[in-house]
């Protein structure tokens, strides 16, 4: 019966979402928005990579919010997890020979890697986030293959995600005062198109970011871990 | 001296005397008499006065407007008057009770708040008024705790809906007509349709008919004048309760018009001959009910509800004499009503707390003032001649006669009987007789206590012999409501229906008296025997049980009880109980199992996809 | 190219349905886990791989390792 | 004064977040000055919020971010209603903060006072933001921190509360985030005054199934009735001062949204309105008879939060200025209100160590002051006058009559009957409160000076307004049209 009910609501709801989705104009050069993101990105932002120039230029106040988010998540699992009373758990297997050493050679090119996103994300395919999560990957490595878990410095941890998201917002603010009076406005010169070097205040912002999301999601991975042990 | 500056010593006054009992007691029962006082003296320099002043521009849009007439002097000093009388009763009254600050702050608070009301020149002050006198006595109607708390939820309850009411009658007379004034009003509602006045009236008619305590809408009274201390007993019989004849006033006459208003329905149906009946109701049912009551303070209330009912019937049929014996009736209920609270608290003040009349009796001695308070106060409910009550149910009967409704008088008639046998019952119980052992030694009365008692004491026989005065003021009320005026003098009224000339009256009543006490002297001096010095077969008399003020009546209890029960009640009660089971059940939609919530949503948006698509509803 | 990309949607949805109706939490995390990987392959094949960097890195690698820490501090098996 | 007054509205969102992102250093260096974060983030907010409320109503600020001009670029519009809302979120911010100094003192404090600034900011954002992808974002922040709150305190039933509301809030926002997906699919814009540009009738399936996932997906938050059902247990479970904020601040945030989809986006006429109203009734009547029989005082308040909720979704569903003006008003009435309720609420919870209303016996003698904050924000909420209240259900009923229409006049009734149902519950404890003598002895403890000076303010701000309604209804009218013209919108942000 219940069962019943919800198919059947579920039935509606798709059948909205299908009446909804059949005047959509896939494919077609309707998208305004889009369209003038793909022919001015280059020249508005400076930034090779349309994506990085929509989520850094465009959209910048977005990803201020997502940074944010990311924020709240990590604070908001250490409360839970905080008041949580501590509980056992299954024995932890000794992680193989290979896997650690594996570990010890893959750590520092995950790292670099991630690195590389993030300074990168102007100019190649991912930016600060996906930088942030290839670092934090390495760190579940880490917790995954050495025997006895090295817990994060909690100092330095702190550290960067705070420092990581006062330096998007002090740019942002600086955006404020300098130049034409917005937020986040790009105060830096532009520079030469498709270097290092360039797009401004992106990829600063970036490396920003890419600092805070590793050391968050590494935190947020070494706080559930903490309280099973 | 501006109305203004009079409201403002009136709340001010209120909070003057609360932070100065913070101070010291004395200072507090000071300022609270001399401001009571000085309220008094303050309204009546605006005897014959008329005043009018804006007291706030535009709230909500709005302008709060204070006016003085004569409707509104009258009402003005009567309520200043009796609250200053409970504030010096209360001096003595509250001595051994906690929170006297407290006390004294909302008693003269809800006194600055029916001010207000009777003061206003718009229905919002009117309706502001209006709330802050509700909260505030439902504040002090709490005040004695256990049993006080249930009849104060009572009255709010009933209170809130009545406000409620008003409140959607305000905003439409708003939305229709773009203004509140009262004296704007009064020419604009002649244009609007029956229907609409009639919606009006009604709804005006149960917030009103809520606070008058007219019959199916009476039920909170019994239980607030109960339970309430005493002095705010008073104070909430005397006038509290007849802010709804003032409000009956205002919407008959002042806006919808009298005219109007007699010309909505026809025979039964029609709006006066309703509000006629439903008095009559009133007066005769609650009388009987009152004649059942052993607490002292229950009785006077079921006789609260029951003289309402006079002055709705005074008011109904809107004719001069009417209008002049309904709004004489209040002044008059207040007067002796407020005695009786009164004297019955000094009982209560002397046998600490005791109000049962089966416990009583013989108190005569002990308290004389009281006494005379006691027998004053029912000679004037009954209508005794000499005394106020005489004159305004004469102008009430003589009324219902002019109008040709013999049912109605004799309604009235049997409630004047019925009033008779309770409040003997009452006078009887609690000052005649013999006194019970146990309160041979009881407290005297103190001044404070006194001093109230013989004023009002006193304005019965004066307003009994002398009716000219209240009654010059009330015809310019009539005058200014465009009825024809009476013809009034010190003594009496001259009117179609006969004179009334209480001079005439008074020498005739002096002369009988005479021979009565003349045929009393002759005869056999009376000799006074102890309760115990009588036969009893030998055995011993249980001192408390044999006491012939216990059980007064009972053969005609036993005959009358299966008819008057409270059916109203007992109806709220059903309704009240209808109610937490409803609530109790409406709140299990909440299950407590999450399924069950996203269940909810998904069908939420299900619905109203579904209905969109398949009937383009929106 | 299409025959590529329909055999991997094909793994993709069974994987989804295998998530759903597995009940050792484990193999379900993993084959969420393949969901997500499989995304990440298919939004590299439709030319968004700052999308696809993001999917392979959160969604397979990290969410994954939430999961199987928090299905490790409480039962394996669902009831 | 003129340089505040010239200050960008985006600072209100960038101000708390930056703070919120420094409290961790400041835990390092010092626990003692980490509490007094909110209060200078907040007490900044208001200044410039207030200061700058007098500016936009004539002419909405329009802030770009980065400078890119509005169907592009993210903006701000600082409106009236915006700045409206803003200054009443940074305003009770301040002073919850100001009680929370002393409140808080057990759990992680350093993580409370940052998801109490993020709370914040997040509803600053919502309510100031002109696109639609950036509230979502906003909204999420909104919602993450209050689930989180909700779970601070570490009890079972906190737990359990805040797992509810994350199951349903979090479908709240996906359904929120799908609607999004399918407007921008159609019309290619995030901006709300492109989309309002954009979309002509709401009644199309491609713009109403959007429109119903966004309004659900709000809903939730805005606990409107069949969405409402985390409300109850996150709001009783919470620590008070966030009880207050969520009951007072987040669910109303909700609404704004809601209306802000409704009305400005979507450009909702006619029938569909019926529905809001009738949804508004039947949210009044639920809210307030579930709270009726309650005898948690916590739980008791979260259902008039209901119950004030259909009030408040009542009057903007009439659709008219004087309905908006009065539904503005009431959320300002009711935030006052029922902040000032859930605060001393707490302080009584915390000295009697219980929920239970019967426990509270004996408060008014033991806590006058907080028993008569609590009793001004009892009479407030009811509507009585003269506080705060009043007015603002004055002008609802107003509204309501004016319609001239007679299901309006009715279903106003049963409003008014669920008024009296609130009276009788809210006048229940008053009586518990002030004229039940305690058993339990204990020498008299109030609350300590900065939970007295929030309250405070509270009821003197409940008292003014009551008082002095008009200086508000000027902003409130000017809001309303905000909300009813969106062609005035349109033009204010697209030029």
């Amino acid at each position: 019966m219940k069962k019943g009910v919800s198919i059947i609501l579920l039935l509606i709801l798709l059948w909205g979402v299908v009446a909804a989705l059949s005047e959509m104009p896939f494919g077609k050069a309707k998208l305004e928005v889009a369209g003038h993101y793909t022919d001015y990105g280059k020249e508005d932002t400076g930034a090779a990579n349309i994506v990085t120039s929509v989520v850094l230029g465009y959209r910048g106040f977005d990803t201020l919010g997502e940074v944010t988010v990311l924020f709240l998540a990590c604070i908001g699992l250490a409360v839970v997890l905080s008041t949580l009373k501590k509980q056992g758990c299954g024995a932890r297997q000794t992680p193989s020979l290979i896997l650690n050493t594996g570990f010890r050679f893959l750590f520092p090119l995950i790292l670099l890697f991630g690195t590389y996103v993030f300074m990168h994300g102007h100019l190649s395919p991912g930016g600060g986030f996906q930088g942030g999560a290839v670092i934090a990957s390495g760190f579940v490595l880490m917790y995954l293959s050495v025997p006895k878990i090295k817990r994060l410095n909690h100092f330095v941890s702190t550290l960067f995600e705070s420092v990581g998201g006062l330096i998007f917002l002090v740019i942002g603010l600086i955006g404020l005062k300098l130049g034409s009076q917005y937020f986040l406005n790009n105060f830096l010169p532009n520079g030469e198109f498709n270097t290092l070097l360039s797009a401004g205040i992106i990829p600063v912002i970036y490396i920003a970011i890419g600092f805070k999301v590793g050391s968050e999601l590494s935190k947020i991975i070494d706080v559930l871990l903490e309280e099973s042990e | 001296m501006s109305l203004e500056i009079l409201l403002a010593i009136a709340y001010g006054g209120a909070f003057l005397t609360y932070f100065s009992g913070k101070i010291s007691q004395g200072l507090r029962d000071g300022a609270a008499v001399l401001l009571s006082l000085g309220t008094v003296l303050i309204v009546s320099s605006f005897y014959n006065v008329p005043a009018a002043s804006v007291l706030y521009e535009g709230f909500l849009g709005l302008s709060l407007v204070l006016r003085m007439n004569s409707l509104a002097w009258f009402f003005a000093i009567a309520i200043v008057s009796f609250n200053a009388l409970c504030v010096i009763y209360s001096l003595a009254y509250m001595k051994d009770r906690n929170e006297k600050d407290y006390y004294y702050f909302m008693l003269l608070l809800i006194n600055a708040a029916m001010l207000t009301i009777v003061l206003s020149g718009d229905l919002v002050t009117f309706f502001i008024a209006w709330e802050i006198m509700s909260w505030a006595t439902f504040l002090l109607i709490s005040y004695n705790r256990n049993g006080a708390l249930q009849a104060g939820i009572k009255y709010i309850v009933l209170s809130l809906i009545g406000s409620m009411c008003m409140l959607i009658g305000i905003l439409s007379v708003y939305t229709s007509f773009n203004t509140l004034n009262i004296s704007e009003l009064s020419g604009q509602l002649t244009t609007a349709s029956a229907g609409y006045k009639l919606f009006l009236l009604i709804i005006f008619s149960i917030t009103f008919g809520i606070k008058n305590a007219v019959m199916p809408l009476h039920t909170w009274l019994p239980d607030a004048y109960t339970e309430s201390p005493t002095p705010f007993s008073a104070v909430l019989s005397g006038m509290l309760t007849r802010m709804g004849v003032y409000g009956f006033l205002v919407i008959l006459f002042g806006i919808v018009g009298i005219k109007s208003v007699l010309t909505l329905g026809s025979g039964f149906i029609s709006y006066t001959k309703t509000m006629a009946w439903l008095g009559a109701i009133t007066i005769v049912i609650p009388t009987f009910i009152a004649m059942l009551q052993n607490d002292a303070k229950k009785l006077l209330a079921w006789h609260g509800i029951g003289q309402g009912g006079y002055m709705i019937l005074g008011i109904a049929f809107g004719t001069s004499l009417g209008m002049a014996g309904g709004i004489f009736h209040t002044l008059n209920h207040a007067i002796y009503i407020v005695l009786l609270f009164l004297s019955v608290g000094a009982v209560e003040y002397s046998t600490s707390g005791i109000r049962d009349l089966n416990s009583l009796g013989g108190l005569f001695k002990k308290m004389p003032i009281a006494f005379l308070g006691g027998f004053l106060g029912i000679s004037g409910l009954i209508g005794v001649p000499l005394t106020n009550g005489f004159v305004s149910k004469w102008l009430i009967y003589k009324t219902l006669i002019l109008e040709n409704a013999p049912f109605l008088a004799f309604a009235a008639l049997l409630g004047t009987w019925g009033t008779i046998l309770s409040v003997y019952k009452f006078l009887h119980n609690l000052y005649l007789g013999q006194i019970p052992e146990k309160h041979k030694n009881i407290k005297k009365t103190p001044l404070a206590m006194q001093v109230p008692i013989v004023i009002l004491s006193f304005a019965i026989i004066l307003f009994g012999i002398m009716p000219g005065l209240p009654l010059k003021v009330i015809n310019s009320i009539n005058v200014a409501f465009g009825f024809s005026p009476l013809d009034v003098n010190l003594w009496g009224v001259v009117s179609e229906a006969g004179t009334l000339n209480m001079l005439n009256i008074f020498t005739a009543l002096i002369v009988f008296g005479a021979i009565v006490w003349g045929i009393f002297r002759i005869s056999r001096p009376a000799t006074l025997t102890d309760q115990y010095d009588n036969y009893a077969a030998g055995a011993a008399i249980p001192k408390d049980k044999y006491h012939y003020t216990v059980e007064y009546y009972a053969p005609f209890y036993r005959m009358v009880k299966p008819f008057l029960k409270d059916i109203f009640d007992l109806l709220y009660q059903k309704v009240a109980r209808a109610n937490d089971f409803l609530c109790d059940n409406i709140r299990k939609i909440y299950t407590g199992y999450v399924g069950n919530y996203v269940m909810y949503i998904v069908f939420f948006m299900a619905f109203l996809i579904f209905i969109q698509l398949k009937w383009s509803v929106f | 190219m299409i025959i590529i990309v329909s055999v991997l949607i094909i793994i993709m949805l069974a994987a989804a349905v295998a998530a759903c109706i597995f009940k050792d939490l484990l193999s379900a995390t993993i084959a969420s886990c393949m969901v997500s990987l499989i995304a990440a392959v298919l939004f590299f094949f439709l030319q968004a791989p700052d999308v696809a960097m993001a999917e392979a890195s959160i969604g397979a690698a990290l969410v994954t390792a939430v999961f199987v820490i928090a299905i490790r501090r409480t039962r394996r098996y669902e009831e | 004064m003129n340089e505040i007054m010239n200050l960008n509205p985006v600072l209100l969102i960038a101000v708390p977040i930056g703070l919120a992102m420094l409290v961790p250093i400041l835990g390092l260096m010092s626990s003692k000055i980490v509490k007094w974060v909110p209060v200078v983030g907040f007490l900044f907010n208001s200044v410039v919020s207030l200061a700058v409320l007098p500016r936009v109503l004539n002419q909405p600020i329009i802030v770009k971010i980065a400078g890119f001009a509005p169907p592009f670029g993210i903006n701000l519009v600082a409106g009236p209603v915006g700045m409206f809302l803003a200054a009443l979120i940074a305003v009770s911010g301040f002073l919850v903060a100001v009680y929370s100094l002393d409140y808080i003192h057990e759990g992680a404090a350093e993580k409370y006072h940052i998801l109490f600034l993020l709370l914040l900011s997040g509803a600053t954002g919502v309510v100031l933001t002109g696109d639609i992808f950036n509230l979502f974002v906003f909204f999420e922040i909104l919602c993450i921190s209050s689930y989180a709150l909700v779970a601070y305190l570490g009890n079972r039933s906190g737990i359990e509360a805040a797992v509810k509301y994350l199951i349903q809030g979090a479908i709240g926002s996906s359904l929120l985030l799908i609607g999004i997906g399918l407007l921008y699919g159609q019309f290619g814009t995030l901006n709300m005054a492109d989309l309002a540009q954009n979309i002509t009738s709401f009644s199309e399936p491609s713009v109403f199934v959007p429109m119903i996932l966004m309004v659900t997906g709000l809903g939730i938050e805005a606990a409107i009735f069949p969405l409402n059902a985390w409300l109850p247990d996150a709001h009783s479970s919470a620590p008070s001062s966030i009880s207050a904020v969520l009951s007072g601040i987040a669910i109303e945030v909700g609404l704004y949204a809601v209306i802000r989809v409704v009305f400005t986006i979507c450009h909702v006429t006619g029938s569909f309105f019926v529905f809001l109203v009738a949804i508004a009734v039947v949210t009044v009547l639920i809210g307030e008879m579930s709270a009726f029989g309650q005898k948690n005082i916590k739980r008791m308040l979260a259902y008039s939060s209901i119950g004030q909720i259909g009030l408040i979704l009542f009057a903007f569903s009439l659709a008219t200025e004087f309905g908006v003006s009065g539904g503005l008003f009431q959320m300002l009435s009711h935030t006052l209100g029922k902040v000032l309720l859930f605060l001393s609420a707490g302080y009584m919870i915390y000295r009697t160590g219980s929920m239970e209303i019967s426990s509270f016996e004996g408060v008014g003698k033991k806590m006058p002051w907080t028993a008569l904050f609590f009793t001004i924000g009892t009479l407030s909420i009811i509507g009585l006058p003269p506080f705060a209240g009043f007015s603002s259900k004055f002008l609802i009923i107003k509204a309501a009559l004016a319609k001239g229409d007679l299901l309006y006049i009715l279903l106003m009734g049963i409003v008014l009957l669920g008024t009296v149902i609130e009276g009788t519950y809210f006048f229940r404890v008053v009586q518990v409160i002030y004229f039940k003598e305690s058993n339990n002895k204990t020498e008299p403890e109030g609350p300590p000076v900065s939970g007295l000076i929030s309250m405070s303010v509270f009821a003197i701000l409940v008292v003014l307004i009551g008082l002095f309604p008009n200086a508000i209804l000027k902003i409130l009218t000017t809001a309303a049209s905000e909300l009813l013209n969106n062609l005035e919108y349109i033009r204010s942000v697209l030029g």
